[in-house]
């Protein structure tokens, strides 16, 4: 049976020359890059050389980049840190209300200290608007954060205008391009932030390493202490093999970029109108334009997103969905909600997340096997009962 | 996550559908916390049978999976067996469920009795059943 | 040339079965564990194994065990966790002046935020006195964090009897065993701690991936915020190879154990007897007994470490100093100071750490090599000139 | 971290050693810190030429090194060459230092200004030194 793998915004394989990179690593270069012997120095030229690719993705200095576990530290380092760091300059945060967990959860930290934060509101395409931002901001306002591109409906958000206002009232500004990197170009000099995270296992690179971009002469606060790595800032002995996998996994996302994300959107469109025309009573969740070239989000209404998971997963189509049930949370998606759907909408929403692997084929297939899904989940629901029947939904 | 019981009758459900003439209709929950059981009884009312029982649901793999099982788990009971079957008695039937889908066996029992209290309005038959023990799933 | 990996304690080699084990996991198991379709719940049920691996390496339930991104992170989560967690009970902190820096840099934050904290000193061979720590406790005392055994010196330390004190009183016992899982038996219920920390890269596993044991019932704080992960106390997406790797390789320190440290322990005492009967001004640093099997820790003294560091690694030895030189700080290691040394000692220290690799070959032209290389750099110093002449030592 | 240079310069350190009847002898440094350098400087009277130079040292590679390459940089210089070498010439002669290590430079600088200043008073000439010059050393 086929199997396609429709998850590339949860996670993304790893790829070959990755694998390579790291299992070369792994074999021969074990020493602590702490030490200065012969075992050491390969170490700690290792993740210089790293250190060089990641800077040069996003138009960077090395000297700006630090190494983190992962994505979620990397929001954390920037939010928690430079936070805690600047108070004494004032208390009032920005962020919006569809950011990925790492950084609401963050914030919700900090509203715990004392801080005040605006949530930013999305209108109906996940986009926040500019004019709020305007009068959203304080004499106090210290931080910004504004994702990238939204995780779950892919849209695109105008961080370089937030990033030019910001500079010119010298307020920090953290992107969280997590889901950016590799898809769409990320060039922190243009953006004008003052942080960014990134994180290898969406670009076809290891889980358990991130990134934080970290413009020069800004100030954070480490999250834990210990040794002096990553200049004081993220302490423990480095992840080497991970790091090193980051620089190759980085490098050719970036190269490929060019070539890869036409390609990706070429599918994605044929996907999206393939499923709308096909399936009555589907909407595309998510701006048409300005979005994410990987990224699908449909919701097939009156039926629950983890049963349509569930059932496509089974025949070979893996994907997730804003549903509640996915997560064991009681409502659905945060960001679907933000955006103003109906729990009935929210709930029946599919995120097909295309790949390298995915082909033209591949989405004939997703298009010729969702109907049936659909109509046998249909056929179980009440709620498409009461549809069809002209009654109140629920 | 789920056990190969739960996925079987997820993936193979048994009873969907409705009962025209159905003897009592149950449906609990809302479409907030993304799970809506309905369920259908055909009761025979000399001998308290349940000669037939179908559902219709709206939610997650667990919440279809027991429905599934609860319909089957009754089919050809009496009401006093019906009214006895628990949440978890339909979890353990189902071998189990992660955690955080427990409170889908427990939708499965409340439009069960939602069902049969359904039934005890328009028999007249006293089945001890509340309407304020639905309050929970309306407040909801 | 010889090339001799002499610095085990800093890191070790990742084994070759943890590197299969990992690498069928990079190209195989690359779902997210949270997702639930079939490329997610392999890599759920990986880390779940793992977690059963590591548990009964340490006598603990998997329910106990967190994976965390390092052993500096497992400590700081328990240290700066538990203390802001639970500092309605109490303000006063207890641990020991030759913690790593995991420790004593999580301890001194802690100080900030208005903890007071008893440093415990340790006698010249770096052990703590279990007198010295009962008259430390007061009635505010809320957490105590001693090291199992010593990076430095591999001075062991008498954990049970701090545990059995701390669980009598009710007070969270946190022990960092970085060094000594895989080269002495430990176990948590033995020990009677609440927390415990380990990290991959000390027992032939990967870098970047730690473990918090914590005991049921107990409670800490997270460090920093995002998905809801190991229980939301590290979010963020798991690391699955490492994880994977760090099982694998927990599982055959442990087992491996009981004929891996005594061949050690042969060794270490052959290298010690050698080094100190062929060179004259040499003294062992640390105890001869209640010390890891695989830590020798020599001071040549009038030398200065880096030097006699970097000397040795021509020669085919690379291992470790305490000296301020190779941390480019200006003391040396706080191990050495806090034992008592004197500065002439401390920088004339070299940690030779013996693992899987060393040989009694090794150990043979480590004894023959160490004397000229002691002889050439006593010529070039002045502190040697002064000290055959009888002169007052700088 | 360090360059070959440096290596070279630390292995194969020149001048080392003691100089008997020296016209200046500098000792900076201290054991806390973990350096302790010591220079010995031959000094032709009329000509203020270096003729000779050695050293010995206590301490890191880096110090090793530059207490190599500052003597080699001066011998057969005259005084006031030797007393413009500044700790940057003799760091970027050894193709840079490692951040952290810069203050071994210093150190070395300091060392043949300590020994020219022993020669300033032993002869009698005023090179311009100053005690003074040498309080931060001795106070750390
Ligand atoms: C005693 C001790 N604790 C903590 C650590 C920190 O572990 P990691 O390097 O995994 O952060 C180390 C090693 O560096 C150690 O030896
Ligand atoms: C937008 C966004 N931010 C942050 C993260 C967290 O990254 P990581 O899983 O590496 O912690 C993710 C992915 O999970 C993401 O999509």
């Amino acid at each position: 049976m086929r199997s396609i793998y429709l998850d590339h915004a949860a996670t993304t394989p790893v790829r070959e020359e990755v694998i390579e990179a790291m299992v070369k690593v792994l074999r021969e270069n074990y020493g602590n890059p702490s030490s200065i012997h012969q075992f050491g120095r390969p170490s700690r030229k290792l993740i210089e050389e790293a250190r060089e690719k990641v800077a040069k993705a996003i138009n960077a200095d090395p000297r700006e980049i630090i190494f983190v576990g992962s994505g979620t530290e990397a929001d954390n380092l920037a939010i928690l840190g430079s936070a805690r760091a600047n108070k004494k300059k004032g208390n009032h945060l920005i962020t919006t209300s569809v950011e990925h967990h790492a950084v609401l959860d963050a914030f919700k930290a900090l509203e715990k200290e004392g801080f005040e934060v605006t949530y930013l509101p999305v209108d109906g395409e996940g986009r926040i608007s500019v004019a709020d931002f305007k009068n959203a901001l304080r004499d106090n306002t210290i931080l910004v954060s504004v994702m990238h591109a939204n995780n779950e409906v892919g849209t695109i958000m105008p961080v370089e205008e937030i990033g030019a206002i910001c500079r010119e009232k010298k307020i920090l500004f953290h992107v969280d391009a997590v889901q950016a990197v590799g898809k769409i170009p990320v060039d922190v000099t243009q953006i004008n932030c003052d942080f960014l995270a990134l994180s290898g296992h969406k670009i076809y690179g290891p889980k358990g390493i991130g990134v934080l971009y970290m413009r020069r002469g800004v100030r954070t606060q480490p999250l834990y202490h210990g040794g002096g790595q990553e200049r004081k800032l993220r302490p423990g002995t480095e992840n080497v093999p991970n790091i090193v996998g980051l620089g190759v996994a980085i490098e050719l996302a970036v190269a490929e970029m060019e070539t890869e994300s036409p390609r990706l959107a070429k599918l994605r469109d044929k996907l999206i109108d393939g499923v709308l025309s096909t399936i009555p009573e589907t909407r595309l969740n998510g701006p048409r334009e300005g979005r994410l070239p990987h990224n699908a989000n449909i919701s097939i209404v009156y039926v629950e997103g983890e049963a349509l998971l569930l059932t496509c997963d089974m025949k070979g189509m893996s994907c997730s969905s804003g549903s509640a049930c996915t997560s064991g949370s009681l409502d659905p998606s945060h960001v679907l909600m933000a955006m103003g759907l109906s729990h009935t909408i929210a709930h029946g929403s599919l995120r097909l997340s295309l790949g390298h692997s995915t082909t033209e084929d591949d989405i004939d297939y997703i298009i010729r096997e969702l109907k049936p899904i659909a109509d046998r989940l249909r056929a179980m629901s009440p709620v498409w009962e009461n549809f069809q029947k002209g009654l109140p939904i629920a | 996550m789920y056990t190969d019981k739960v996925l079987d009758h997820f993936t193979n459900p048994r009873n969907v559908g409705e009962i025209e003439d159905a003897s009592g209709v149950g449906e609990v929950g809302n479409m907030k916390c993304g799970d809506i059981m309905k369920m259908y009884l055909k009761i025979n009312d000399e001998s308290n049978v349940i000669e037939d029982v179908t559902f219709k649901t709206f939610g997650c793999g667990a919440a279809i999976a027991t429905s599934s099982m609860s319909t089957e788990m009754i089919k050809g009971k009496s009401i006093d067996e019906a009214l006895s079957l628990t949440n978890k008695a339909i979890a353990d039937a189902l071998d189990g469920l992660p955690p955080v889908k427990m409170h889908c066996s427990v939708l499965a029992e409340e439009a069960l009795k939602a069902a049969l209290l359904d039934y005890q309005k328009k028999s007249g038959k006293n089945l001890g059943l509340n309407d304020d023990d639905f309050e929970d799933w309306d407040a909801e």
